[in-house]
């Protein structure tokens, strides 16, 4: 789950980083009666989550209230569109924050590195910027650390990082337990990215997370049900609260928007776990054909989640045919099959032609109830992609 | 000998009476696997249908039985607490089959369970076909013989299993590693363990997009071993950037975990990677019988 | 820092330990007005520190305000007395607690084991009673289990123990997360000792601590300024207060009360060092005297500590002789001689026949300035040691 | 060689510019101890007065300099971190000397830096005269010899080891393990190594009242230490039950830790235990020239 700007600098002020002072806003009015009670100069930051926000023109500067209404009115509503994100996201939302006098600014993240199995801190004087430029010009900029997570973290890493990513002599006070911060919040809260960027040292010498990017573990959010709520209040992306909405994981289920130069996305796919899922789809790749979307169905699942998948991918209307590829573990195949024949028979879904591909547990069950509704499957994969694609081209 | 696993393991079943666990159970009864007892909380000292004894805790079950290896089937949120409890007991290799433990979790038990290996989490388990299975594979699929198998996805392993056995490759030993972003067992360690076992003629490693585990296991193989044949797949190559495909790993941002990137790893190692699972028997094939110098 | 029973339980709330319902109270009208707001039947709990409360009479039943009010007039400023404390302590407060229908008592606790390094947790299930006389009788009734520090507690731990135990089915679904707070209470507040005799199941099935016993690692109550601030608030023990108030730390200074059958307590010591101290008062003893007190100057002390700490030894009435013991390490002599000097050249200090040994670092500057003040130091410290308990027996 | 340290060991001071750490420097190069550098942030690149280098962190610190051993003069709150920092910079030996890190920093710290032997904390050192000190003892008192000498006080160590060296008793190392509820080496750790080093002849315990340090070392000597003299020594043996004296080890209440106790476990063990200080020196010398069998 990632958390917008204001939402993780709610986390940040819970253990105790500093950040600027400021209030959330989802109104011009909101931004109107702030500025007039708290006069000065002030910083109006889209509320997205795509990168990019900056030059998209998402952030604006505002020196009183009337300013702030209207670069607000402006701003709330816009559709930001950025190089990453050439789709765009619509802004709901702004935070409005104090436009500090910065002396210097500072890269500071930590993740969980998967080959060392540790949490990984990385440092930079060069903040401010897009990190992955820096790590590709001059690797050396970046400066790192691995966590034991057994003995935790300890101030002299936030110095010896200090030290090592020759942050200026401001920073060197406040650094170790700034990241100490930060190191419980990625602990606590079960963080897959925590990044402040930059972490700002201002010119009367206070350090200052100005902006903060917060990625969450889904697998761990119900033991923070407040946060889990936030995300309930807002998904952030459609297809992961269609998979939630009916039973997946978050994760289950994803469109795959039309690439131009590429096949159109024109067959639905649905497996049975994530790399079969992602095998159909290379396999509709590899006949020729686009895949429109990836679905997990996970592993054992009932009859009534393969009707919701099946009912769910030809909501998609470019969706023109269907390959459902199992190849049962604990997934069995005569619940595959049940679903399949109660989605077909359903009312409420549209229908296209479909191929089915059925094998391992209980598969002969499964092919015997398709069999009883008039259907055959392929026996393949590559069989399987090359029929659906066909089919979605037109013939038959 | 296979890796990690033979016929005379002695294995428990944490979650013994549960739906999932029972049904397994069975299965891996029926394949032969050496299923001493189980755990559930407690119904210590009942037994079930088949005989075996069900037991309080992973202590009880290991000083009564002498259980080395422990097979998990409980809820997500008890998944770290079943893997230190099979630690604290001293069971030797865990595989556990739970999806959805907080990767917080893993952290924490993956650098503070010394000593014993984990399978998992999120994987479809272990079989040493003929042998032994300790997993939720399909068994009808394998055959023993002379292949090992790595692979970080189940059903993958599956379709790509059943291709090469058609084919009329058997394996030592297939390894589910499993999916999730943090893993107790990795390629490299499953590559160790195939480069130094004699039963193990040649290997194949099916990875996905996303993190950097097929980056590695590639310069592992380069360095390690000169004398087997590795095949390699990649899953989800056809996938947008920036998509988060149910495996946690699976996402590509930035340069890390590309397809392109992966493939060129094991390219530079002497590693072929297949475009399709359906090739994978062609390319050992190849590689497996080859042209006298 | 030993807790009181309601402070303890303060904790225990905080960390989601299940408490009886109750109040707690200072005076006998609090429990008058809360028993009159909350019919029923109470127990009044004396707030001492000191073992055997309820054999001394500390415990009174009340099933009305009139009875609770009368009780606890009786209770407050009472002194209680027991075998393992003779010298007894003044009961200040109260607390006021539902009295619980009991189905089952168990005992559990969590210590630091010295040898292991390692937290200790112990479970019986013969609770309710001196948990010392259960091991004595069969150790085998308390069951045993260490912690990994760096793992943590993991709710197995406690499933094994309940069952190792063999505590009542009852207590099975809540053991776990009980122990798992009383964890959580021992690592984040440096416990040495968290102690639950009895944990309760009561016959309606719930499972409640319906005692708490808490020490607090003196050295990490920095940590806590809110509990330090209880010690401050009512210290637990004259001596440490004493201690505390000259710059000492709690545990530098202890006066021993005299013993029927042995030497009177005449002798005042001060040492640097706690080995030192205590060779110092064996020494004593030794030469056939009693030591009044143990008193470490610590490492490094200046002259104003000591002077200070002669002073403070010197308040205790019993004193005729005192011995000053100084073996120099990271303690200067000269400091010393110095401190001991000014105390001696002050009038508002008791005098008393003094020897000195000081040998170690600057030793020589020190017995240089004891020369010019007129004062002779002994050699060595058995002969100090005879030379003090003459004095105090009138020789010189 | 005697143990844990000798006069090839390279050191470097944790807080070599704080008052204490100053200090005991010189104190430390004038007794011969090779200090090859030490520590103080934010003070990177400059030297002190007798010309040793300052670095900004432990790692510089081992990396310019090579050092094994380092000493720890720290406020309280900062003891942990320092001897984290130290495990993090591949120290293998570090002496600290800070009293009053509260026991949860050491429990947390001695259970997570596996391969760095910690003295102390709360310690006066370690010292193995004529080779080196490392630590604050008043190094003058010291003689080069063959009895081993183990203590958890201060004081009490100089006051013994006083008595030894005027008795003629040279030392081959006097450690000082600390009287801390949580330290880092026990008596049995500085046994072991006493009785596997060739220059030690005959070994002084010096104990307290409280815990069962003495009970531990007493089991020890009776196992592995048949054939090198042990003397032993309890402080604190008049107090009354249930004070609490300086040291958080030196309680007395129940049965354990009671000088009776002590004293009938170290009889058991074949240990005779001094009733003072100044009869260690009579007792070893009746045991180190033994009447021929």
């Amino acid at each position: 789950m990632k958390l917008m700007e204001y939402q993780g600098k709610d986390l940040f002020r819970r253990v105790g980083i500093p950040t600027p002072e400021g209030v959330f806003a989802t109104t011009a009015d909101n931004v109107k009666s702030y500025l007039a009670a708290h006069p000065g100069s002030w910083v109006l930051k889209s509320q997205v989550l795509m990168g990019g926000r900056g030059k998209a023109g998402g952030i604006k500067f505002a020196d009183d209230a009337q300013q702030g209404e209207m670069l607000a009115r402006e701003l709330i509503g816009k559709l930001l569109q950025s190089i990453q994100n050439p789709a765009g996201e619509h802004v709901k939302s702004l935070l409005v924050e104090e436009k500090v006098d910065i002396a210097s600014e500072a890269y500071v993240s930590i993740a969980i590195d998967r080959a060392a199995k540790k949490p990984i801190v990385m440092v930079s004087r060069f903040g401010g910027m897009d990190v992955e430029e820096v790590a590709a010009k001059n690797p050396d900029d970046i400066k790192k650390y691995w966590v034991d997570p057994a003995a935790g973290y300890s101030p002299f890493m936030g110095r010896l990082l200090a030290f090592r990513a020759q942050l200026p002599d401001g920073y060197r006070k406040a650094f170790p337990s700034v990241l100490g911060a930060l190191y419980t919040l990625f602990m606590d809260y079960g963080a897959t990215l925590v990044e402040i960027n930059p972490l700002v040292l201002t010119k009367d010498g206070r350090v200052i997370a100005s902006d903060a990017k917060v990625e969450l573990d889904d697998s761990g959010l119900y033991k923070h049900p407040d946060i889990a709520a936030w995300n309930t209040a807002a998904p952030a992306d459609e297809d992961q609260a269609a998979a939630v909405a009916i039973g997946l994981g978050m994760s289950n289920y994803a469109r795959f928007p039309d690439e131009p130069g590429k096949p159109a996305k024109t067959v639905g796919t649905i497996a049975n776990g994530a790399g079969l899922g992602m095998g159909t789809m290379d396999a509709i790749g590899n006949a020729g054909g686009g895949a429109a979307n990836f679905l997990d169905i996970g592993g054992g699942a009932q009859a009534d989640l393969v009707k919701k998948s099946y009912k769910l991918v030809t909501s998609d209307e470019r969706v023109k045919a269907m390959f459902i590829n199992i190849f049962g573990g604990i997934t069995r195949g005569d619940q595959v099959a049940k679903g399949i024949v109660e989605a077909l028979a359903g009312d409420d879904v549209r229908k296209v032609p479909l191929v089915v591909r059925l094998t391992g547990t209980n598969a002969e069950e499964g092919r015997a109830i398709l069999d009883r509704a008039g259907f055959v499957p392929v026996e393949t994969m590559d069989e399987g992609a090359a029929r659906a694609v066909a089919l979605a081209n037109g013939s038959n | 000998m296979a890796i990690f696993l033979d016929k005379n393991s002695k294995v428990i079943v944490q979650g013994i009476t549960g739906r999932e666990g029972a049904f397994h159970t069975q299965r891996m009864l029926a394949y032969g696997t050496k299923i001493v007892g189980g755990v559930t909380p407690g119904k210590g000292g009942t037994t079930i249908e088949s005989g075996q004894p069900v037991f309080d805790t992973v202590r009880d079950a290991v000083d009564a039985t002498g259980a080395t290896h422990s097979i998990i089937f409980v809820p997500p949120f008890a998944g770290a607490d079943a893997l230190w409890e099979a630690h604290d007991a001293g069971i030797m290799l865990a595989v556990c089959i739970t999806e959805g433990i907080p990767a917080h979790d893993m952290l924490r038990v993956v650098n503070t369970t010394p000593g014993m290996r984990i399978i998992g989490g999120n994987c479809p388990g272990l079989i040493s076909p003929g042998k032994s299975l300790v997993g939720i594979m399909p068994s009808h699929i394998f055959k023993e013989g002379n292949v090992g198998m790595i692979s970080r996805s189940g059903t993958l392993t599956y379709e790509i299993v059943d291709g090469l056995t058609r084919a009329g490759f058997g394996q030592s030993t297939c390894v589910g590693i499993g999916g999730d972003p943090i893993i107790g067992t990795t390629f490299v360690d499953c590559l160790r363990a195939f480069a130094n076992d004699a039963e193990t003629a040649a290997i194949v490693v099916a990875g996905e997009i996303g993190g950097s585990d097929e980056e590695d296991a590639a310069a592992f193989i380069k360095d390690h071993i000169p004398d087997k044949p590795v095949v390699g797949f990649i899953g989800g190559r056809s996938a947008p950037e920036g998509k988060r495909l149910g495996h946690a790993g699976a996402i590509i941002s930035g340069n890390t975990g590309t397809p392109e990137s992966k493939v060129k790893a094991f390219a530079a190692a002497g590693v072929p990677v297949a475009d399709r699972p359906s090739e994978i028997p062609r390319l050992l094939a190849e590689r497996m019988r080859p042209v006298p110098a």
